[in-house]
C-alpha cells in the first residue's frame, strides 16, 4: 500500500510538477503569477483529442506538434495581450490572466461544448499487476515525461545561450539590456515555453484524464502551491514541489482523510512559508 | 560631552562572511563623524546593524543610554535614529510632500501639526519647488535630498547619512555642505558615510575609518590623514 | 456654491445614465407591477393579467460550466413538448398533444424564457428575472436541490410555480406553497437501490454483506451519504467504507485506493459525471474491480458517460426514475421523436426527461386551472386529472400531495448494457436480469 | 477626532450628492431585477472597499478574502437560525470572528511577500471553503436555508420587498465610504501607502509595518465580512459554493483594480461597472453556452489592460497635470 501510494504520489506530482515549471518560469521571468495556466493544459489536452480523433495519432507522439502548437499559441498571447500588460501594474498582470483564463474556459465552451470526452484509442495501455503495487502503463507516461521535460529545460536554461539570456533577463532586465540581451525576446520565448510545457502536460494527462474546457481549473491552484512550495525562480524547486504535492495528496487522503486531503495540502503550504517565507529551495 | 551612540565590539557575519569585526566607538552629542573606507569595508552594514536593519551577530548598539542591538528599525526611529539609504528609496507614487509628512507623523500626532512640520523640513532642505511631484520622478540628486528630508523629518537625535553626496556635481555638494551645517545648527548629531575625501574633511568634526570590516584608526581629519595605515589602506594608491 | 451645483449636476447625470443602463438589463413588458410592501397575505407584487398571446414559462439552465451540456438536452426536450402542445401532434398520445396550444386559456400557446443557472445565488436573481422581467408565470429548468432552495426564495417571494427535479428531501419538508417535484426524492431512490441488493441477495445467493459509501462532497452527495447510512442500517449491510470526496477532483487514487483495501461487495456511489468518469478510470489503472457500482444519478445518468467510458461503462448501475425501455408504447415513441428531431442522435435520458415533464405537467396544470394565477395552478395541480393509459412515465401518475410530491411515481433501477441503459429493477417491468457480479477488467 | 478624520468639505457636498443621486434612483425603477443589480453593486462595494485597505493602501494582495465573506455569511446564518438572534447583532459578531482570525493567521501569513502572500492567502481561503462544507455544525455541504416566509420583520431583516435591503446596504456603503475617506489622508492612511510603496524605508521612517499590515488586515476582514453578512441576508440561503469559492477571492481584487486601488471611490466605481457588466452579459448573452462570461472576460481585460490604474484614472487625469497652489494643497 505504501509502495503504491508513492508510486501514484510521484505520477500525480509529475503533472502538477510540469504545470508548476511553466507558472516558476513565467513568475520567474515576467514576475506574473499566472493563473491561465491551467487553461493551456487544458487547450493542448483538446489537441491532442482531436488529433487523436482525426488522424489516430497517439498522445505520445503528439507531443512535439503540441509543444509546437502550445508554444506558437503562447507567443500569440503574449504578444497581444501579455506584453502591454506587463507596462501594468503587478496586480493588473495577475487579473488579466485572470480574465484570459476566463476568455479560454468559455470561448473553449462555445467551440466545443462542454461534452466530457476521453482519449479512446491509445497505444499505451494495460497493468502491470506485482500485487503490492499495480503500474498502470499510462501513468509510465506523465512520469518519464515530466522527468524528460525537467532534464530539457534544465539544460536548456544552464547550457545554451539563449537560456542564459533569458536568466539573466529573469535576474535583473535593465542590467541583461545593457549587455546587449533582447530582453524582450526572452520574454516572449519565456512565455511560449512556458505554454508549450503546459501544452506537453496536457498530452500526458490526456491519457487517463478527462476533457472538458473546465478540466484545467482544478490543476492551477495546485500548480501555483507547487511553485511557492518549492521556492520560485528554480526549475529544480517547481520539480519537486511537484512531486512534494503529489506525494501529500495521495498520503493525505489515504492515511488521514479524503474529505481534508486538500485542506493538509494547503496546511502545509502555509506551514512551509510560514518558516521559509521563500519556499524550500528559494533564495 | 555627552555620549550618544556607542558601539561596543560590533561584529556581524552572513554566514561565512565577516562584514564587521569588533567595532567599537563612540559618538558624542553635536559632533558631525565621517565614515570612511574603500568599497566592501562594510560601512553600510554598520550603519543597518545601527539603525537595525539587521541585528549584531555578537556586540552591541547603546543609543542614549538605551541599549538598541536587538530593537527593530521604527523602535530605533521612535527612539531618535534618523537614517538615509545608499540607493534612494523613496516613497514611489506618493508625493515628495506625502514623503516627508509620512516621516513627520513619527512625531506629529496630528495631520495638521504634522504637516506644518514637514513644511518646515522641506524649507529647510530646498525641496518646496517639488512637493507635488511624485518621489519615483525626482532626478537622483533630488531623492538623496528627499532621503535627507525625510530622515530629518522623523526629528532624530542622530543622523545617518549613507553617501548623499554621491554623485554631485560641484555646485550642488556646496549646497548639501550647507545642508548638513544647518541639520548640526539645529542640533543633531550626524554619522555620515562619505567617499568625497573633501566634505568629509571640511565638515567632520571626527573621522572615523572602516577597512575589510574593521576599525583601522579614529581621530580628527588631521590626524587620520597622517595615520600611516590608513594611508596604505586606503589612501595608499593616491599619496607617493 | 457655483462648484456645489456643478458637481451635483454631474453626479445626477451619472445616476441618470445608470439608470438607463440598469433599465436596459431587462426588456420592459407592458406589465405593471405595483409595490406593495410588507403585505404578509398577498404576494407583494401583483402581475395583472396581459392580452399577450403566449404564456411564459421561465427555464433556468446551466448555459455555461460543466453542465452545460446537460443543459443542452434538456433544451432540447423541453422543445420538444412545447412543440407538442403548441402544435396538433396526432402520434402523441398526450393530453394536450391533439390541441394548438392550452385549449383553456383559449389556445394561448407556451413559450420558453431562459435564464443560467451557474450557482445558487445566480439560480435567485434569474428566477426573479424572469418572473418580474420577462413575465413568467411557473419556472422549471434543470436544477440541483441547492439550487432549488435559491430559486424558491423568489418564486415563493413572487408567488409562482417552482417544478425542480433536485432530489433533496429536505425540499418538501420546508414548506414551500408553491414547489412541485414530479419524481421521486433521494429516499426513495436509495431505499430502492438496498431493495433491490435485498433481491440479488434473496434471487441469485449474491451474498452481498457489505458496501462502500462513496459520494462528492456538495449538497447532492452528502443527502446521499446521509440516507444510505440509514437504508444500510435498516437492511442489514455493513458499512466498511464511508468516503466524502472534493468533486472536480485532480486525482481520485486515495479514494481509490481506499476502495480497494476495504473491498466491499457494493459500491454506492454519487458523483458528477466528471468525477464518475475519473473513478472508473483509476479503478481499471489500479486493477480494481468492484463487484458492482450502484451509482445515484447524478453522472451516472448521462448521455456523456457512454462516449467519455465506451465500454468501461457497461454493467454500471443507477437508481433512475424513467428509461427508455420502459414497457409502454409512448415511451419509444418520445424517445424516437425526440432522438430523431431534436437531439441530433442522442438518446433521451431520466434527467432530461424528468425536467421536460415537469414543463408539460406544469402546462398541463395551468390548462387546467384555466388560468395563469399560481394559486390557480396549485389548486389544478394537487387535483391533477390524467388518465393513466396515456402515462409515459413510471408509476401510477401525477397525483400530489400537500407539500408538492407526485406520490404517484416510482423509481427504478438502471443497468448499463451495450452502450444503453437497460431496466433491471423492479421486477415487473425490468427489461433484463441483472448483471451481478461485474466481470473483472481483464475480461471485459 | 480632528486630527483622526481630515474630510473637507467639497467631498461632504459630493458625497451628499452621490447619495441623494443614489437614494432617489431606485423610485424609477419599476422592475426588481435593476434593483438586484444595485443591491449586487453595494455588496461589491463593500467588500471591495474592505479589500482595498489590505490590498488597495497596503498593498499586501490578498486573494482569499472569500474567507471572510464566507464567515461573516456563516455567522449571520448560523445565528439566525440555531439562535433566533437578530442579523443586527450577528452581523457585528462575525465582524469580530473574521478579525479575530485575520489576527491569527495575518501574523504569520503577513511576513510573506508579493506573490507568495497571496498564494498563502489563497491556500487559507480554500481550507476555509473545504472545512465549512465538511463541517456539519455550520450545516456543511448542505447549507444553511434561512428563508422564512412568514417573519418579514426588521428585527429579522427580511423583507419581502427589495427596497429594505437596498437601502440598508446603501447605508452600509455610506458608512465604509466616509470610514475610507476618513482614513484616506489619516496617519493610519499614509502608514499603509508608506508600506505599499517600500517597506523598508517605511520601518526607517518610524512605521511599525508589521502592526500596521495586521490592523489593514484586520479591518478589511472585518468589512468583507460585514458584506457576506448582508448577503447572506439577502440571498437566505448560504452554502460553501455560494459564499466561499476562490472566484470571489478573485472578484473582490477586480471591482478594486477596476476602479482603481489606493482610492476612495475606486472600488464603488469599479462594483458599478462591473456588476453591471457581469448582470448585463448574463442576461444578454446567456442563449449560447459560455458567451456571457467569454464576453465579460474579454470587456474585463480591455478595461485592466488600457486603465491600468482603475476608471478612476478617468476622474483624475485633469488633476493630476494641474499644478496646485500650496493654497490648494493644504485643503488636499
Amino acid at each position: 500500500m505504501v509502495i503504491q501510494c508513492i508510486f501514484e504520489g510521484i505520477v500525480i506530482g509529475s503533472i502538477l510538477a510540469l504545470i508548476a515549471m511553466g507558472i516558476a518560469l513565467i513568475w520567474g521571468v515576467m514576475n506574473v503569477l499566472s493563473f491561465s495556466q491551467g487553461e493551456f493544459l487544458m487547450i493542448g489536452m483538446y489537441i491532442t483529442f482531436f488529433l487523436n480523433k482525426k488522424w489516430g495519432i497517439d498522445p505520445i507522439l503528439s507531443i512535439p506538434f503540441t509543444a509546437i502548437l502550445m508554444f506558437l499559441i503562447g507567443l500569440l498571447i503574449y504578444k497581444t495581450l501579455i506584453r502591454k500588460a506587463l507596462k501594468g501594474p503587478i496586480l493588473s498582470q495577475r487579473l488579466i490572466t485572470f480574465a484570459l483564463s476566463m476568455v479560454l474556459v468559455n470561448g473553449m465552451l462555445m467551440l466545443v461544448t462542454s461534452e466530457f470526452r476521453t482519449i479512446q484509442k491509445i497505444t499505451f495501455s494495460g497493468i502491470i499487476d506485482f500485487g503490492f503495487l499495480v503500474i498502470s502503463k499510462e501513468k509510465l507516461v506523465p512520469l518519464t515525461v515530466s522527468i524528460l521535460v525537467t532534464t530539457v529545460l534544465f539544460f536548456f536554461m544552464n547550457k545554451t545561450n539563449t537560456g542564459k539570456a533569458i536568466r539573466a533577463t529573469s535576474l535583473d532586465k535593465d542590467a541583461a539590456e545593457l549587455v546587449g540581451i533582447n530582453t524582450e525576446f526572452s520574454y516572449a520565448l519565456a512565455f511560449g515555453i512556458a505554454s508549450a510545457i503546459a501544452g506537453i502536460a496536457g498530452c500526458v494527462l490526456a491519457y487517463y484524464y478527462y476533457i472538458t474546457p473546465t478540466a484545467g481549473t482544478s490543476f492551477l491552484l495546485f500548480g501555483l502551491i507547487a511553485v511557492a512550495l518549492g521556492g520560485f525562480g528554480s526549475i529544480f524547486g517547481a520539480y519537486i514541489g511537484g512531486i512534494l504535492m503529489g506525494l501529500v495528496d495521495v498520503f493525505a487522503g489515504v492515511y488521514f482523510n479524503t474529505a481534508f486531503k486538500y485542506v493538509a495540502v494547503c496546511v502545509l503550504f502555509m506551514l512551509v512559508v510560514s518558516l521559509r517565507p521563500k519556499g524550500l529551495f528559494g533564495k | 560631552m555627552k555620549v550618544i551612540l556607542e558601539m561596543k565590539h560590533a561584529t556581524k557575519k552572513f554566514g561565512g562572511l565577516i562584514a564587521n569585526e569588533d567595532i567599537t566607538f563612540s559618538i558624542i552629542e553635536g559632533e558631525i563623524i565621517g565614515m570612511v573606507g574603500p568599497n566592501g569595508a562594510g560601512k553600510t552594514t554598520l550603519f543597518n546593524s545601527i539603525s537595525g536593519t539587521h541585528s549584531l551577530t555578537s556586540g552591541h548598539v547603546i543609543f542614549d543610554g538605551t541599549d538598541i542591538t536587538k530593537k527593530k528599525p521604527y523602535e530605533i526611529c521612535k527612539l531618535g535614529i534618523g537614517r538615509t539609504f545608499q540607493i534612494p528609496q523613496a516613497l514611489n507614487e506618493m508625493s515628495v510632500f506625502e514623503n516627508v509628512l509620512v516621516a513627520s507623523l513619527n512625531r506629529h500626532q496630528s495631520i495638521s501639526a504634522a504637516k506644518e512640520h514637514t513644511k518646515k523640513v522641506i524649507a529647510m532642505c530646498g525641496l518646496a519647488s517639488f512637493i507635488f511631484m511624485n518621489a519615483g520622478d525626482l532626478n537622483v540628486m533630488q531623492k538623496k535630498r528627499l532621503e535627507i528630508a525625510r530622515a530629518l523629518a522623523t526629528e532624530p537625535k542622530l543622523l545617518l547619512l549613507d553617501e548623499t553626496m554621491a554623485g554631485l556635481s560641484g555646485v550642488e555638494r556646496k549646497e548639501a555642505i550647507n545642508l548638513i551645517q544647518r541639520i548640526r545648527i539645529s542640533g543633531i548629531t550626524i554619522l555620515m558615510i562619505e567617499h568625497v575625501m573633501e566634505v568629509v574633511m571640511s565638515v567632520s568634526d571626527r573621522v572615523v575609518v572602516l577597512s575589510s570590516g574593521k576599525l583601522l584608526a579614529e581621530g580628527t581629519p588631521e590626524e587620520v590623514t597622517q595615520n600611516q595605515q590608513v594611508i596604505q589602506a586606503y589612501l595608499g594608491g593616491s599619496v607617493h | 456654491m457655483n462648484r456645489n451645483a456643478k458637481i451635483i449636476c454631474k453626479y445626477l447625470g451619472i445616476s441618470l445614465f445608470i439608470t438607463i443602463l440598469l433599465g436596459g438589463c431587462t426588456k420592459y413588458n407592458e406589465k405593471q407591477i405595483e409595490h406593495n410592501d410588507y403585505s404578509q397575505d398577498e404576494s407583494p407584487i401583483s402581475i395583472k393579467e396581459s392580452k399577450e398571446e403566449t404564456v411564459k414559462i421561465g427555464v433556468l439552465l446551466p448555459m455555461s460550466g460543466a453542465q452545460s451540456k446537460a443543459g443542452q438536452e434538456v433544451k432540447a426536450a423541453m422543445n420538444m413538448f412545447v412543440d407538442i402542445i403548441n402544435e396538433s401532434t396526432d402520434d402523441i398520445d398526450i393530453p394536450l398533444a391533439q390541441s394548438q396550444g392550452l385549449p383553456n386559456l383559449g389556445g394561448r400557446k407556451i413559450e420558453l424564457v431562459y435564464g443560467d443557472l451557474k450557482s445558487a445565488d445566480t439560480a435567485l436573481s434569474e428566477a426573479e428575472r424572469l418572473i418580474t422581467s420577462e413575465g413568467a408565470v411557473g419556472i422549471c429548468g434543470l436544477f440541483s436541490s441547492a439550487n432549488t432552495k435559491t430559486a424558491a426564495v423568489s418564486t415563493e417571494k413572487y408567488g409562482v410555480p417552482l417544478m425542480s427535479e433536485g432530489t433533496s428531501p429536505t425540499l418538501t419538508q420546508k414548506g414551500y406553497e408553491y414547489f412541485f417535484r414530479v419524481f421521486p426524492d433521494d429516499t426513495m431512490y436509495v431505499e430502492d437501490s438496498f431493495l433491490y441488493l435485498v433481491e440479488l441477495n434473496e434471487t441469485k445467493q449474491a451474498d452481498i454483506k457489505t458496501v462502500a459509501l462513496v459520494s462528492e462532497d456538495t449538497e447532492f452527495g452528502k443527502n446521499i451519504a446521509n440516507v444510505e447510512k440509514e437504508c444500510a442500517e435498516k437492511y442489514g449491510f455493513s458499512i466498511v467504507e464511508n468516503i466524502t470526496y472534493s468533486s472536480n477532483a485532480t486525482n481520485l487514487i486515495s479514494e481509490s485506493l481506499k476502495l480497494k483495501k476495504a473491498d466491499p461487495d457494493v459500491v454506492m456511489m454519487s458523483s458528477y459525471i466528471s468525477d464518475v468518469i475519473l473513478y472508473i478510470k483509476t479503478f481499471k489503472q489500479l486493477n480494481y474491480s468492484p463487484k458492482m457500482i450502484m451509482g445515484q444519478r447524478g453522472g451516472f445518468m448521462t448521455s456523456e458517460l457512454f462516449t467519455a467510458l465506451g465500454s468501461d461503462a457497461e454493467g454500471l448501475c443507477s437508481t433512475s426514475a424513467w428509461s427508455l425501455d420502459l414497457q409502454i408504447p409512448l415511451v419509444a415513441k418520445l424517445g424516437n421523436l425526440y432522438k430523431e428531431n431534436y437531439s441530433d442522435g442522442v438518446d433521451m435520458i431520466a434527467d432530461v426527461l424528468k425536467c421536460s415533464t415537469d414543463l408539460y405537467v406544469l402546462c398541463l396544470a395551468i390548462n387546467q386551472a384555466g388560468s395563469t394565477d399560481a394559486d390557480a395552478i396549485k389548486e389544478a395541480m394537487l387535483n391533477l386529472i390524467y388518465p393513466e393509459d396515456k402515462l409515459f412515465i413510471a408509476g401510477t401518475g401525477f397525483n400530489f400531495n400537500e407539500v408538492g410530491q407526485n406520490v404517484g411515481t416510482s423509481a427504478l433501477i438502471c443497468q448499463i448494457k451495450d452502450g444503453k441503459y437497460q431496466t433491471v429493477y423492479p421486477d415487473s417491468i425490468k427489461a433484463y436480469d441483472g448483471l451481478f457480479p461485474l466481470p473483472s477488467w481483464e475480461e471485459k | 477626532m480632528r486630527k483622526f478624520i481630515n474630510i473637507n468639505k467639497y467631498f461632504i457636498v459630493k458625497f451628499l450628492a452621490g447619495l441623494l443621486a443614489a437614494i432617489v434612483l431606485p423610485l424609477f425603477i419599476k422592475t426588481p431585477f435593476p434593483l438586484h443589480v444595485m443591491i449586487l453593486i453595494c455588496i461589491w462595494a463593500i467588500m471591495g472597499m474592505g479589500w482595498n485597505f489590505i490590498g488597495g493602501y497596503a498593498g499586501q494582495v490578498s486573494n482569499g478574502h472569500a474567507l471572510f465573506y464566507g464567515i461573516g455569511a456563516y455567522t449571520c446564518g448560523i445565528g439566525v437560525k440555531n439562535f433566533g438572534a437578530s442579523p443586527w447583532v450577528t452581523m457585528w459578531i462575525g465582524v469580530m470572528i473574521s478579525m479575530g482570525i485575520a489576527f491569527v493567521l495575518g501574523a504569520p501569513l503577513l511576513r510573506l511577500k508579493g506573490h507568495y502572500f497571496a498564494l498563502a492567502t489563497m491556500a487559507m481561503a480554500e481550507c476555509g471553503r473545504i472545512i465549512f462544507l465538511n463541517w456539519s455544525y455550520v450545516g456543511g455541504a448542505t447549507g444553511i436555508d434561512f428563508f422564512d416566509r412568514s417573519k418579514p420583520s426588521w428585527y429579522t431583516m427580511q423583507f419581502t420587498s427589495k427596497y429594505p435591503y437596498y437601502y440598508i446596504f446603501l447605508f452600509f456603503v455610506a458608512l465604509i465610504l466616509l470610514l475610507t475617506k476618513g482614513l484616506d489622508k489619516s496617519k493610519f492612511g499614509y502608514y499603509l501607502r508608506a508600506i505599499k510603496a517600500n517597506e523598508n524605508s517605511a520601518q526607517s521612517v518610524g512605521i511599525h509595518t508589521a502592526k500596521y499590515k495586521l490592523l489593514a488586515f484586520m479591518l478589511s476582514a472585518g468589512i468583507v465580512s460585514l458584506a457576506g453578512s448582508l448577503y447572506a441576508n439577502y440571498l437566505q440561503y448560504i452554502d460553501p459554493t455560494v459564499v466561499m469559492p476562490l472566484n470571489i477571492s478573485m472578484m473582490i481584487c477586480l471591482v478594486a483594480v477596476m476602479g482603481g486601488i489606493g482610492t476612495v471611490i475606486g472600488p464603488l466605481v469599479g462594483a458599478i461597472v462591473l456588476t453591471i457588466i457581469s448582470e448585463y452579459t448574463r442576461a444578454t448573452f446567456s442563449y449560447i453556452n459560455g458567451f456571457d462570461l467569454f464576453v465579460y472576460g474579454v470587456l474585463v481585460i480591455i478595461i485592466v489592460l488600457y486603465m491600468p490604474n482603475g476608471l478612476i484614472s478617468l476622474f483624475n487625469k485633469k488633476q493630476k497635470n494641474k499644478i496646485l497652489t500650496p493654497l490648494e494643497m493644504e485643503r488636499k
